[in-house]
C-alpha cells in the first residue's frame, strides 16, 4: 500500500515543494492538502507516462546543474557579443553531428534541455535511432571541441545520472 | 524616493522594446518557423515584463500571470511547431 | 493612458471590422476574434483605468471604489471571454464545415465570378 | 508593502535592468541573424539569465519587502527552463524537413563551414499551410 | 422554513430545461425515445408553469412578479422579473415548444445528435430573456438562446443548413458584440445594470452623459433590431429560417418576436415620460425602420419564389409591423401590437411545421438527413450514427393528407395575410383600430391622425395584398397543379401540433376579448412602468443577512 | 336567427354521398328562407331586428346581426336562390367530382354572404366580405385541375380580396370618423361622414371594395374568368349574389355617402363605363357563360350607376333591379348549365337549333333572355324604365343633359342585341352537328329551379303590384327611411321620354344584331372589336408579372444574398447610429484629466497594434502568420487586463488565448490553402479595390468611432456605480476576497450558469456537426510531412508510444509537465475565491494539459489510456452548478442563494467552503468537458485520414501482387 503511494516519489516530491511555493505558505493544512495531492497527482496521471524516471546519482546532478549554469553564464555574454558585434562574427555558425551513447529519455530530454538552454547552441535533431545528435552552433571554430566539450560535459553525467 | 521603480520602469521599456523586435520579425518573417520563434519569444518577453510589473507596483499577483506564460504560454507555440512538422497538431 | 487604450480599441475593432468584411471566412473568423478583443476591452475601460488597485479585498486600502479596480466589468469581461471564445469554436467547426460541404472557403459558399 | 533597504533596492535595479538588457540583446539578435538557425540562439538569452536575473529581482524585493523568504520565482525559472527546448526542437525539426523539402541539403557540407547558411533566408516563404502533396 | 415551489415559480422556467438538459447529456447519445419522453415531459411542465405565472401576474394584487436569484437586492444582484408581457412571452414560447417538439419527435429528431438538449437549452435561453430585469444578463440569456440556435438551425447538416448557418452566426455574433458595446456603454454612464436602476438613474442625468447614454442604448437598439429583422438588419433572415429543420424554425419564429420584446420593453422603460431629456428617444426612428422593414417584407412576399423563402419575408412583414406599432409609443396600439405579436407567431410556426409536410409530398423521401458519409467511402468505419432501431416513419399515416395539407395552407394563408376568419384579421382590426384612434374609439372631428398612422394602414393593408397575391399563386401552385405528386404519409404527431396551433388561432378569434383586455393591461403596464420599476427595487432578500445559515 | 353558422358548421362535416350531402344542403338553405321569409312582419314597415354578441368591445367589434329590409330581401336572395341552386346543382354535378367538397363550400358561401348582408358591424361585415372572396376562390377553383380555373380563381381572389382589403381600410376610416363601426351609429352620422377632410378618402376605399366584388370596371375582367366555375357556382355566385355584394354595400351606405360630386363621379362613372363596356363585349362572346357574365357586368354597372346618381328614386331602381338581375341572371345561367351539361360544349359557334331539342329549357331562357334584355311584360323591363326615367331627369340636373340619356340608351340597345345572340345563336337556326353529346330535356328536377325563377319574372313583370312591391317597398325604407320618394311599378306610365327610349332601345339593338350576324359574321370574332387591346385581363397578369418583378428588383437591391453586403450595412447602421446618438456631445473629452502615460505601455501597444493590422493584411493568403500575429494582438491584450488591475482576466485571456490557437491549428488542417492571385497569375478585378477601398474606409471609420466612444466616456466622471456594494459585501456577505471571482460566482451566479451553459451547448453543437463532417477533399490525405517522414513507431495502436525517435524528448518533456500543470490547476481552482482563478480558469488549464498529451502521444494512443466522455462531464458540470443553486432552496433561499459553511478541522484550523465554491467546481467540470469535447471532436477527424492512407494501402498491396 505505501510503496504503491510512493511508488513516484521525485515526482510526488518536486508536486510537494511546487504546491508549498504556489500557495507560500507551510500552514498544516496547506501540507496535508500538498501532500494528498502530491501522492494523488502521480498515480492519476501514470497511465499517460509510460516511461520511468530513475535518477541515481543526485550528487553528479547537482555538479551538472553548476556547470550547467556557469556554461550558460559564459555564453550569453559571448552570444550578446555576437550580436551586438560585427557582420562577420554573425557567420561563422553551423551544423554539428555528435555520436551519442545517452539512450534514457529522459537523460536525453535534459540534454536537450541543457542545450538549448546554453545560448550558442541548439539542439536540432535527433536521429530516428538515436544515435546521432545534430546541433547548430552559433560560433562555430572547431567542430572536434563541440563534440568533445557536448559528450564530456553534458552527455556523460547525464549517463551516470539516469542510466 | 528609490531607484527600484525606475529600474523597473527601464526594465520594462526594454522588454517592451525587445516585444516589439520580435513582432517585427514575426511580421517579415520570411519562414513560418520564424514567425513562430518570434511568437514564442514576444511570450517570454512578455513574461519577464510581467515579472518587472509586479516588483514595480510591489503586487506579488501579477506574477501569476508571468507563472502562466512560463507554464503554458509555450503551448500554442508548440502547437505552431507541431503543425509545421507533422502537418496537423493532433495526429 | 486613456488616449492609448481608446487607440488601442479603434485599431482592434478598425482591423477586425476590416477582416470581418472580407469574403473568406478565415478571414471573417480572425476579424471577429480582433472585434471581440475590441470589445472586452471597451467593456472592461467602461469601469475606467485603475492601476495597481486589484480587485482583491486585503490589506489597508479603504474598501471604497476609487481605491479598487471596479470589479463589475471584469466579471462581464470573463463571461464575454468565455462566450467569445465558444462561438469562435463554433464558427471555425462551421466554416470547415461550409468548406467541406460547398468547396470554397467563401462566405457565400461559392465563388465570385 | 513595507520599504526595503536600499542596498537590495539597488541590487534588485541592477538584476532587472541587467535582465532587460539581456532580453532586449537577445531579441535584437533574432532580429539581427540572417539565417533561421541562428535566429534561434538569441532567444535563449531570454530564457535563460534574463529570466534568472529577473526571477532573482523578483525573489530578493519581495523576500524584503514581506519580510520573509519569497522563493517561487524558482518555479518560473524550473519551467522557463523545461518548456523551450520542446518549441525549439520541434521547430529546429520542421526547419530542416521544410529546407529538405524545398531541395536544400541540410545539413549539407556548406553549412559546416558557415556563411552559406544566410542562403535559407532567402527560401520561398511556404506559410500557407497545409500545401498539397506534390504527387 | 421549506418555502413552496410557488415562490420559485419564476426560476423553474429557467431551472427545470437546465436541468432537464443537463441530466438528457449523461444519458449518452442514444435513446432517443427516452429522451424524447422526457423532453415532452419537461415542456409540457413548463407550459404549466408558464400558465400559472400568468395566472398569478394577471390576478389583482401582483403585478410585478420579482425573484433573486443569489438573494442579493436589486439593483445589485440579478433580477428576474415577470409583467403580464413576459408572461405571455413565456407561455407563448412554451406552447410553440410543445408542439415543435412533437412534431419534431415524429422523426426530425434523429437527424442528429443532442436535438433534445439542444432543444431544452434553446427554451432556457428564451425564457431567460424574457424574464430577466438585468441588462448583462439579458446578453446571456440571448447568448443561450443563440447558442442553441445555432445548433438547432445546423442540426442535420447538410449545405443549405451550413450556408445558411454561417451567415446567420457570423451576423448574430456582429450583434452580440454591438450588444456588449451597448450594454457596457449605459454600465459606464449609468453605473448600474438593472433595467429598473438604469431607467431611476436616467432621468437625473446631466447633458453629455445622457447623450453618450443615448448612443449606448442606440447601439445597442442595432442589436436588437438585428434580431428581430429589421431592415436593413435582415437579409439573412429568410435563407436562415428556409434553411433551419422545420421544428427549429417554428421555434425560431419566437426568436425575432424576442427582437420586438426587448426594443419594447426597454424603449418604454428606459426612454419613457419620465426619462427627462431622453424621453422618447428613438421612437420616431423605430416607426421609420418598422414602416420600411414592413414594406421591404411584403415586397420580399411578392417576389419570393419559393414558399419556405416567402414565410420567412412574412416573418419579415409582422416585424415591421410590430416595430412600426411599438413606434407608436400609444398604450392602444402597444396592446393591439401585442395581439398581432402572438397570432403572428403562432401563425408563422404552424406555417414552418406545416412546410416541411408539403415539401414532403412534393418530394417524398429526399430530402431527409443529408448523408455525408460518402465522403470517404468508410460509412462503416464511422461511428455509429444516431438512428436507433424504427427509422422514424412507421407511424400510422392519416387518412386525407392532402386535404389537411391543403386545410391547414390556407389557414396560415389566412392568419399571414391577415384575412378572415381566422386571428390574423382580427390581430389586424385590432392593431389597424387603434393606430387610427389612439385615444379610443371617439367621433373624429377634425383633430386628425398623424400621417403614420395613415402610411401604417396602407402599408399593413398592402402587405396583406401582397401576401395575399403571393400566397395564393404559391397555393395553386403547390397544392392544385396537376404534378402527380404523391400523397405524403403524415403521422398523427406531425398533425397534431400544426393543427393545434391553428385551433388556438381560432380560440384566439373567439376570444379576442378577453385576450385583448390581457393585452391592454400588459400595454398599460408597459407604458406606466412605475410598477415595474418599484416592484423590482422594492424587492427584498429573503432572511435577514444573506450567505449565514440560520 | 343564425342559419350561416349552422351552414357553416355543416359545411366541414363532409360525407361521401352526393345525395345526403346535398338534402343537408337544400335542408339548411330551405331552413334558412324559411326563417328568413319568416321574419318579413317585423322588418316590414321599417323594423329592425337585431342580434349583438360581445367580441371585442373595447375596440367597438361587437358580433352583431342587423336586420332591415334592405337585409332581408337580400337575405331571402341569398337562401332562396341558394336553395334552387342546390337542388339544381344536385343533378348538375357528375358523380366523380368531390361533392362534398362542393357542398360544403357553398354552404359556406352561403353562410358568409348572409353575413355580409346582416351585419350589423362594419368590420363584422370586412369579415364575411373577405370570406366570400376566400370561398369563391374555392369554388372557383373547384376543378383546380384545369388550368382555366386555377387562373380565373386566382384572378377572382387577388382582384376581389384585393377590394376587400380596400373596404376593410375604408371601413377603419369611416370608423375612425364615426367613432364606431355599429352600422347603426354609422348610418346616423352621414352629416359628419360627408364633410370630414378624409371623406373622399373613405369614399373611394370602400368604392374600390365595392366596384371590385361587383365587376365594376376597372375591375370587371375577372368574372368572365370566373365562369370557370361550375355552372351552379356562376348561377349563384355571380350572377344572384356575391357580385351583388358589392351593389349591397353601395346601397346599404348610400345614405351617408351618396349625394356628393365625388360620390356621383367615381360611382356613377364607374357604372356607367361598365354598363356600355359590359354590354359591349357580351355582344362578341362566343362561350355561353360568358355572354352571360359579360351581360352580369353590364347589369351590374347599370344599379351601380342608379346607385351613382344619387336619387332616391334611383335607388330605389337598384335595389328592384337588383332583384330582377337576380331571378332571370340565375335562371339563364341555370339554363347555359343545362345545355353544357347536355351537349358537352357551351360554345356558340358549335350550338344552335337546341329549341327543337329541348323546347322547355328553350322558353324558359329566352323569357329570362327577354327580361334581360328589358322586353315589356317582363320584371327587366319596369327596372329599366325607371333607369331611363333616372337617366333622363338626373342627366339634366347635373349637366349631363344628352350623355345619360344616350348611353342609356345605347346600353339598352346592346343589352337586346345580347339577349338575342342568346337566343338565336342557341336555341335557332340548323341542327347541331358534331356535339359532344346528343342533348334532350334533363331530367324534371334539374329544370325546375329555371322553370321558378323564369315563372318570377313573368309574374314580377305583368303584376308587379301584387309580387314585388311590399317587399321592395320594405327595403327602400329602409335604406332611404323618411326620404322614399313616390314610385309606381306600374307597366304602363304612358308615352314618355323613357318608353320612347326604350323602344329605340329594342329596335335598335335588333337591329345592331341584324347588321352584326350579317355583316361582321359574329360566329367568327375571337377577339373584341375595337376594344381588345384594353383587355383587362392582359393588363392584369401584366401588373401582376411587372409587380412580382419590380418586387423582386427591389427586393434585391434593398435586400443582399449574400454576407459581405449584409455586414457592410451592418456596421454602417451600427456607426451611423452611434453617431447620430452622440452627436450633440459638446466635446469628446470630458471633464476628467487623463492619467500620464507610460512609454512602456505605449510600446505594447505599438506592437498590438501592429500585429493586428499585420493580421489584418495577412489573413487571406498566409493564415498560419495571421493566427501568429492575432497571438500577439491578444498578449497585448493580455496585458493590458493586468496592468489596470485585472488579473482574473489576464489569466483567462491568456488560456483562452492558448486553447484558440490550438483549436484554429486543428481547423487549419482541413482548410486547403490559398494562393495568391499573383502565383496564380491573375490579376485583382478594379472592382475588388472599389470594394475595398469602401471596406477600408468603413472600417476606419468605425474604428474611431469606437475609439472616440471609449475616450468620451474614459474621460467622463465616474457615475456611481453599484460595484461599491460589491467591494464591501464580497468579504462579509460572498466570503470571498476575490470580489470578481464572488461576483461570478456568487452575486452574479446566475450569470455564470448562463455562461457555462452556452459553452456547453456550443461544444455539443460543434461536436453533432462534426459527426456529419465531410472535409474539403483536398484535405482528406495524410498531410506531406507525414507521408514525407513517416511516423517514427507505429501509430499508437495496442499502448505502443507513439511518441520515439525525434519526438522522444518533447514528449519526455510534456509528460513531465502534465502533473506540474494538474497541480497548477487545482491550485487555480481551490484559490479562486480569494485570489485571481477560479474554476474557468482552472479547467482550461487542466485541458490544455490534456490536450498537450494528445499533441505528443495521438489521439488514439491517449484514448487508449484516458477515458473522457466529455459529454457527461458537460452534463456532469451543469447538474452541478444547477444543483448547487437549487440546494438553497432546501434553506428556504432562493436559487443559487450561497452559503459559507467553516467547519473546523483537527490540526487545520477553520476552513471557509462556501456553497458559492461548489458551483464553481460544476464550473470546472464543465469547462473541462465543453473544451475537451470540441477539440477532441476536431481532432478525432484526422483518425479518417489515416484510415483512408491505410486503405488505399490495402487497396494497392493486393493489386501489386500480381506484378511480383
Ligand atoms: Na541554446
Ligand atoms: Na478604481
Amino acid at each position: 500500500m505505501i510503496r504503491r503511494l510512493f511508488r513516484w516519489p521525485l515526482m510526488s516530491a518536486s508536486l510537494f515543494a511546487m504546491w508549498l511555493l504556489l500557495n507560500r505558505s507551510v500552514a498544516p493544512g496547506q501540507i496535508l492538502l500538498g501532500a494528498v495531492l502530491a501522492l494523488a497527482l502521480p498515480r492519476l496521471t501514470a497511465k499517460l507516462r509510460p516511461t520511468a524516471v530513475r535518477v541515481r546519482r543526485p550528487w553528479v546532478a547537482l555538479r551538472l546543474l553548476a556547470t550547467v549554469l556557469w556554461d550558460s553564464f559564459l555564453s550569453n555574454l559571448a552570444v550578446a557579443r555576437v550580436i551586438l558585434g560585427g557582420r562577420e562574427r554573425r557567420h561563422r555558425s553551423g551544423f554539428v553531428e555528435i555520436p551519442l551513447e545517452l539512450r534514457d529519455p529522459h537523460g536525453l530530454s535534459m540534454l536537450a534541455a541543457i542545450l538549448t538552454g546554453i545560448p550558442g547552441t541548439v539542439w536540432c535533431e535527433l536521429s530516428d535511432d538515436g544515435s546521432t545528435l545534430t546541433i547548430h552552433v552559433l560560433d562555430l571554430q572547431q567542430e572536434e571541441d563541440w563534440v568533445r566539450t557536448v559528450k564530456d560535459r553534458y552527455e556523460r553525467p547525464l549517463r551516470e545520472i539516469f542510466e | 524616493m528609490s531607484v527600484l521603480p525606475w529600474a523597473c520602469l527601464a526594465a520594462m521599456l526594454c522588454f517592451a522594446l525587445a516585444m516589439i523586435l520580435a513582432t517585427l520579425r514575426l511580421l517579415r518573417g520570411p519562414q513560418a518557423q520564424d514567425r513562430v520563434l518570434a511568437l514564442d519569444t514576444l511570450y517570454m518577453n512578455a513574461m519577464l515584463l510581467l515579472m518587472a510589473m509586479a516588483i514595480r507596483y510591489g503586487e506579488v499577483l501579477y506574477f501569476e500571470a508571468a507563472l502562466v506564460i512560463a507554464l503554458l504560454g509555450f503551448v500554442g507555440s508548440i502547437a505552431l511547431a507541431k503543425f509545421l512538422l507533422r502537418g496537423e497538431v493532433i495526429e | 493612458m486613456e488616449l492609448i487604450i481608446s487607440l488601442a480599441i479603434g485599431a482592434l475593432a478598425g482591423s477586425g471590422i476590416w477582416l470581418l468584411l472580407r469574403p473568406r471566412t478565415f478571414q471573417v473568423i480572425l476579424g471577429l476574434s480582433l472585434i471581440s478583443y475590441a470589445v472586452n476591452l471597451f467593456i472592461f475601460a467602461t469601469g475606467r483605468l485603475s492601476i495597481d488597485q486589484l480587485p482583491i479585498i486585503g490589506g489597508d486600502r479603504p474598501i471604497d471604489i476609487h481605491h479598487y479596480a471596479d470589479p463589475l466589468p471584469q466579471s462581464l469581461v470573463l463571461t464575454a471571454i468565455v462566450i467569445g471564445f465558444a462561438m469562435t469554436a463554433l464558427f471555425l467547426v462551421v466554416l470547415l464545415a461550409s468548406r467541406g460541404l460547398t468547396g470554397t472557403d467563401h462566405v457565400d459558399g461559392r465563388e465570385v465570378e | 508593502m513595507n520599504p526595503i533597504p536600499d542596498w537590495a533596492a539597488l541590487l534588485a535595479s541592477l538584476l532587472i535592468v541587467a535582465a532587460g538588457l539581456l532580453a532586449l540583446v537577445g531579441t535584437l539578435g533574432l532580429w539581427r541573424f540572417e539565417s533561421f538557425y541562428q535566429r534561434m540562439h538569441g532567444p535563449t538569452m531570454v530564457t535563460t539569465f534574463a529570466t534568472l536575473f529577473s526571477c532573482a529581482a523578483s525573489a530578493l524585493y519581495f523576500s524584503m519587502a514581506e519580510g520573509k523568504p519569497v522563493i517561487h520565482e524558482i518555479l518560473i525559472a524550473i519551467f522557463v527552463a523545461l518548456t523551450p527546448p520542446i518549441t525549439t526542437m520541434l521547430l529546429a525539426r520542421a526547419a530542416l524537413y521544410r529546407h529538405r523539402r524545398a531541395g536544400k541539403e541540410v545539413p549539407g557540407k556548406d553549412d559546416l563551414r558557415g556563411g552559406a547558411a544566410a542562403d535559407f533566408g532567402e527560401l520561398a516563404d511556404e506559410t500557407s499551410l497545409p500545401e498539397l502533396p506534390s504527387s | 422554513m421549506m418555502r413552496s415551489l410557488l415562490d420559485h415559480l419564476l426560476i423553474v422556467p429557467i431551472v427545470l430545461p437546465l436541468v432537464v438538459g443537463g441530466a438528457m447529456l449523461l444519458l449518452g447519445e442514444r435513446r432517443t425515445r427516452l429522451k424524447a419522453g422526457i423532453n415532452v415531459a419537461a415542456t409540457a411542465a413548463l407550459l404549466a408553469t408558464a400558465v400559472a405565472l400568468l395566472r398569478r401576474v394577471n390576478a389583482g394584487g401582483v403585478e410585478v412578479a420579482v425573484y433573486l436569484p443569489a438573494n442579493w437586492p436589486p439593483p445589485f444582484g440579478i433580477a428576474l422579473a415577470a409583467d403580464r408581457l413576459s408572461a405571455a412571452m413565456l407561455v407563448l414560447t412554451s406552447i410553440m415548444a410543445l408542439c415543435s417538439l412533437v412534431f419534431a419527435i415524429a422523426r426530425w429528431h434523429r437527424a442528429g445528435v443532442h436535438f433534445h438538449p439542444l432543444f431544452q437549452f434553446q427554451l432556457m435561453g428564451l425564457n431567460g430573456a424574457f424574464l430577466t430585469a438585468d441588462l448583462f444578463n439579458l446578453f446571456v440569456f440571448f447568448e443561450v438562446l443563440l447558442a442553441a440556435s445555432y445548433g438547432l438551425l445546423l442540426h442535420g447538416s447538410g449545405p443549405d443548413r451550413v450556408k445558411a448557418g454561417l451567415h446567420y452566426i457570423v451576423v448574430n455574433l456582429v450583434g452580440s458584440s454591438l450588444f456588449l458595446i451597448g450594454v457596457s456603454m449605459i454600465y459606464g454612464v449609468s453605473g448600474s445594470l438593472n433595467m429598473a436602476d438604469v431607467a431611476l438613474r436616467i432621468a437625473q442625468m446631466r447633458d453629455g452623459e445622457h447623450l453618450l447614454l443615448q448612443a449606448g442604448a442606440a447601439i445597442l437598439g442595432v442589436a436588437f433590431l438585428l434580431k428581430a429583422g429589421a431592415w436593413p438588419l435582415n437579409f439573412w433572415l429568410p435563407p436562415a429560417y428556409a434553411a433551419a429543420s422545420p421544428p427549429a424554425a417554428a421555434l425560431f419564429s419566437v426568436m425575432t418576436k424576442m427582437g420586438i420584446y426587448v426594443i419594447l420593453r426597454l424603449s418604454l422603460l428606459l426612454f419613457g415620460d419620465d426619462a427627462g431629456a431622453s424621453a422618447g428617444f428613438g421612437s420616431h426612428w423605430l416607426l421609420l425602420i418598422g414602416l420600411i422593414t414592413l414594406s421591404f417584407g411584403a415586397l420580399g412576399m411578392l417576389a419570393a419564389q419559393n414558399l419556405p423563402r416567402l414565410v420567412g419575408f412574412s416573418a419579415i412583414v409582422s416585424s415591421g409591423t410590430l416595430l412600426a406599432a411599438a413606434g407608436f409609443r400609444s398604450p392602444a396600439v402597444t396592446a393591439g401590437a401585442l395581439f398581432y405579436l402572438v397570432n403572428s407567431t403562432l401563425a408563422l410556426g404552424a406555417f414552418y411545421l406545416l412546410l416541411e409536410l408539403i415539401e414532403r409530398s412534393r418530394s417524398y423521401g429526399a430530402d431527409l438527413l443529408a448523408l455525408t458519409r460518402e465522403a470517404f467511402g468508410l460509412d462503416r468505419l464511422q461511428v455509429d450514427d444516431d438512428d436507433d432501431a424504427d427509422t422514424g416513419d412507421a407511424g400510422v399515416a392519416i387518412p386525407a393528407a392532402m386535404a389537411f395539407l391543403g386545410l391547414a395552407f390556407v389557414a396560415c394563408a389566412l392568419l399571414l395575410t391577415g384575412l378572415p376568419p381566422m386571428s390574423g384579421f382580427v390581430a389586424k382590426f385590432v392593431l389597424l383600430s387603434s393606430v387610427l384612434n389612439p385615444g379610443g374609439l371617439t367621433p373624429d372631428v377634425g383633430s386628425g391622425v398623424p400621417a403614420s398612422a395613415w402610411v401604417m394602414t396602407g402599408l399593413v393593408i398592402g402587405s396583406g395584398l401582397t401576401g395575399l397575391i403571393a400566397l395564393a399563386r404559391m397555393g395553386v401552385r403547390t397544392f392544385w397543379a396537376p404534378s402527380g405528386r404523391a400523397v405524403p404519409r403524415l403521422r398523427v404527431i406531425e398533425v397534431l401540433p400544426i393543427t393545434a396551433l391553428l385551433a388556438l388561432c381560432v380560440a384566439l378569434t373567439f376570444q379576442a376579448g378577453p385576450a385583448m383586455r390581457y393585452f391592454e393591461a400588459a400595454a398599460a403596464a408597459l407604458h406606466a412602468p412605475h410598477d415595474y420599476i418599484r416592484g423590482v427595487m422594492a424587492a427584498r432578500q429573503v432572511g435577514a443577512t444573506a450567505g449565514v445559515l440560520p | 336567427m343564425l342559419p350561416f353558422v349552422g351552414s357553416a358548421v355543416a359545411a366541414f362535416l363532409p360525407a361521401n354521398a352526393r345525395n345526403r350531402e346535398a338534402w343537408l344542403a337544400g335542408a339548411i338553405a330551405l331552413a334558412g328562407t324559411v326563417q328568413a321569409a319568416l321574419m318579413y312582419p317585423d322588418v316590414s314597415y321599417g323594423g329592425v331586428l337585431r342580434y349583438e354578441a360581445a367580441w371585442l368591445p373595447e375596440l367597438g367589434l361587437s358580433f352583431s346581426l342587423r336586420m332591415d329590409g334592405l337585409a332581408w330581401i337580400f337575405a331571402l336572395m341569398v337562401t332562396g336562390i341558394g336553395l334552387l341552386v342546390v337542388l339544381y346543382a344536385r343533378y348538375y354535378m357528375s358523380p366523380e367530382d368531390p361533392v362534398p367538397r362542393f357542398f360544403s363550400f357553398l354552404l359556406a358561401f352561403m353562410g358568409s354572404m348572409l353575413g355580409v348582408v346582416m351585419s350589423g358591424n362594419l368590420i363584422q361585415m370586412a369579415l364575411f366580405w373577405e370570406l366570400t372572396s376566400m370561398v369563391s376562390f374555392l369554388l372557383i377553383g373547384y376543378w383546380h385541375h384545369r388550368a382555366d380555373a386555377r387562373r380565373g380563381a386566382r384572378m377572382a381572389l387577388t382582384v376581389t380580396a384585393a377590394g376587400g382589403l380596400c373596404l376593410f381600410a375604408g371601413v377603419l376610416v369611416l370608423g375612425h370618423i364615426v367613432g364606431s363601426y355599429e352600422l347603426d351609429d354609422v348610418l346616423a352620422s352621414g352629416e359628419l361622414i360627408r364633410t370630414h377632410p378624409v371623406y373622399t378618402l373613405a369614399l373611394v376605399l370602400i368604392a374600390l371594395g365595392a366596384l371590385t366584388k361587383s365587376a365594376q370596371f376597372p375591375f370587371h375582367f375577372w368574372l368572365p374568368h370566373a365562369m370557370a366555375a361550375p355552372t351552379p357556382v356562376s348561377a349563384y355566385l355571380h350572377s344572384a349574389t356575391m357580385v351583388k355584394a358589392g351593389v349591397f354595400l353601395l346601397i346599404r351606405l348610400w345614405p351617408v355617402l351618396a349625394g356628393t360630386s365625388d360620390w356621383f363621379w367615381i360611382i356613377g362613372g364607374a357604372g356607367l363605363c361598365t354598363l356600355l363596356v359590359g354590354a359591349y363585349a357580351a355582344i362578341f362572346q362566343q362561350d355561353l357563360k360568358g355572354l352571360l357574365a359579360y351581360s352580369t357586368i353590364s347589369h351590374l354597372g347599370l344599379i351601380t350607376l342608379l346607385l351613382g346618381l344619387g336619387s332616391p328614386l334611383a335607388t330605389v331602381a337598384a335595389i328592384f333591379h337588383t332583384m330582377n338581375h337576380a331571378t332571370f341572371k340565375a335562371s339563364l345561367f341555370m339554363a347555359a348549365g343545362i345545355i353544357d351539361h347536355e351537349c358537352g360544349t357551351r360554345d356558340m359557334r358549335r350550338l344552335s337549333g337546341l329549341y327543337r331539342l329541348m323546347p322547355v329549357t328553350a322558353t324558359l331562357a329566352m323569357v329570362a333572355a327577354a327580361a334581360m334584355a328589358g322586353v315589356p311584360l317582363l320584371n327587366g323591363f319596369i327596372s329599366k324604365e325607371m333607369f331611363f326615367t333616372e337617366a333622363v331627369v338626373v342627366g339634366n340636373e347635373v349637366g349631363m343633359r344628352f350623355a345619360l340619356p344616350v348611353a342609356a340608351t345605347v346600353a339598352g340597345a346592346f343589352s337586346v342585341a345580347y339577349s338575342w345572340r342568346f337566343m338565336h345563336d342557341v336555341f335557332f337556326g340548323p341542327p347541331p352537328r358534331d356535339l359532344p353529346r346528343t342533348p334532350h330535356e334533363p331530367v324534371r328536377w334539374m329544370r325546375l329551379p329555371a322553370e321558378l325563377l323564369a315563372f318570377a319574372c313573368l309574374v314580377v313583370g305583368i303584376v308587379p303590384a301584387y309580387t314585388i312591391a311590399p317587399f321592395l317597398a320594405t327595403a327602400a325604407r329602409a335604406v332611404l327611411g323618411e326620404q322614399v320618394p313616390h314610385y309606381s311599378l306600374e307597366i304602363w306610365h304612358g308615352f314618355t321620354l323613357p318608353l320612347l327610349m326604350s323602344f329605340i332601345a329594342l329596335g335598335g339593338g335588333s337591329l345592331f344584331y341584324l347588321i352584326l350576324q350579317k355583316g361582321l359574321r359574329l360566329r367568327t370574332v375571337e377577339r373584341l372589336p375595337l376594344i381588345y387591346r384594353f383587355s383587362g385581363k392582359r393588363s392584369f397578369e401584366r401588373i401582376l408579372t411587372l409587380a412580382t418583378a419590380l418586387a423582386d428588383r427591389l427586393t434585391n437591391s434593398l435586400g443582399a444574398r449574400g454576407l459581405q453586403p449584409q455586414l457592410v450595412v451592418i456596421v454602417m447602421v451600427a456607426v451611423g447610429v452611434g453617431l447620430c446618438a452622440a452627436r450633440g456631445l459638446p466635446s469628446l473629452r470630458g471633464p476628467v484629466a487623463p492619467g500620464a502615460a507610460d512609454p512602456a505601455f505605449a510600446l505594447l501597444w505599438v506592437m498590438g497594434i501592429v500585429c493586428a493590422i499585420g493580421c489584418a493584411y495577412q489573413a487571406k493568403y498566409h493564415r498560419l502568420v495571421a493566427l501568429a500575429l492575432i497571438g500577439g494582438s491578444g498578449l497585448a491584450v493580455c496585458i493590458t487586463f493586468l496592468w489596470f488591475s485585472a488579473p482574473d482576466l489576464a489569466l483567462t485571456q491568456l488560456l483562452v488565448e492558448v486553447v484558440t490557437t490550438i483549436l484554429m491549428l486543428l481547423g487549419l488542417r482541413w482548410l486547403p490553402s490559398r494562393k495568391e492571385p499573383r502565383e496564380l497569375g491573375l490579376r485583382t478585378p478594379a472592382s475588388a479595390w472599389v470594394h475595398r477601398g469602401r471596406d477600408l474606409l468603413l472600417s476606419v471609420g468605425c474604428g474611431l468611432g469606437l475609439a472616440g466612444l471609449s475616450y468620451a466616456l474614459l474621460t467622463r466622471p465616474y457615475p456611481d456605480t453599484i460595484s461599491s456594494y460589491f467591494l464591501e459585501h464580497a468579504l462579509p456577505g460572498g466570503g470571498g476576497a476575490n470580489v470578481v471571482n464572488v461576483l461570478l460566482v456568487d452575486f452574479r451566479g446566475f450569470d455564470t450558469m448562463g455562461e457555462i451553459t452556452v459553452l456547453g451547448t456550443v461544444a455539443l453543437t460543434v461536436y453533432a456537426l462534426l459527426r456529419r463532417f465531410r472535409p474539403a477533399p483536398e484535405s482528406i490525405p495524410l498531410p506531406h510531412q507525414q507521408t514525407d517522414q513517416g511516423k517514427p513507431d507505429g501509430d499508437g495502436r495496442g499502448g505502443v508510444d507513439p511518441s520515439t525517435g525525434y519526438l522522444t524528448v518533447p514528449a519526455v518533456l510534456v509528460r513531465l509537465l502534465l502533473p506540474a500543470i494538474a497541480l497548477f490547476a487545482v491550485y487555480l481552482f481551490l484559490r479562486g475565491h480569494n485570489q485571481p482563478g477560479g474554476g474557468f480558469v482552472a479547467g482550461l488549464v487542466l485541458s490544455v494539459a490534456f490536450i498537450l498529451q494528445y499533441m505528443m502521444g495521438g489521439t488514439v494512443w491517449v484514448e487508449s489510456r484516458l477515458r473522457l466522455v466529455p459529454q457527461s462531464w458537460i452534463g456532469l458540470g451543469l447538474l452541478f452548478a444547477v444543483g448547487t443553486g437549487l440546494g438553497a432552496w432546501l434553506f428556504g433561499y432562493p436559487f443559487l442563494t450561497s452559503h459559507a459553511f467553516h467547519p473546523t478541522l483537527p490540526l487545520i484550523g477553520e476552513v471557509p467552503l462556501p456553497s458559492a465554491f461548489l458551483f464553481d467546481l460544476g464550473v470546472f467540470v464543465l469547462v473541462v468537458g465543453a473544451t475537451m469535447l470540441i477539440l477532441t471532436a476536431l481532432a478525432h477527424q484526422s483518425i479518417r485520414s489515416h484510415r483512408a492512407a491505410q486503405h488505399t494501402q490495402a487497396a494497392a498491396e493486393p493489386g501489386e501482387r500480381p506484378w511480383n
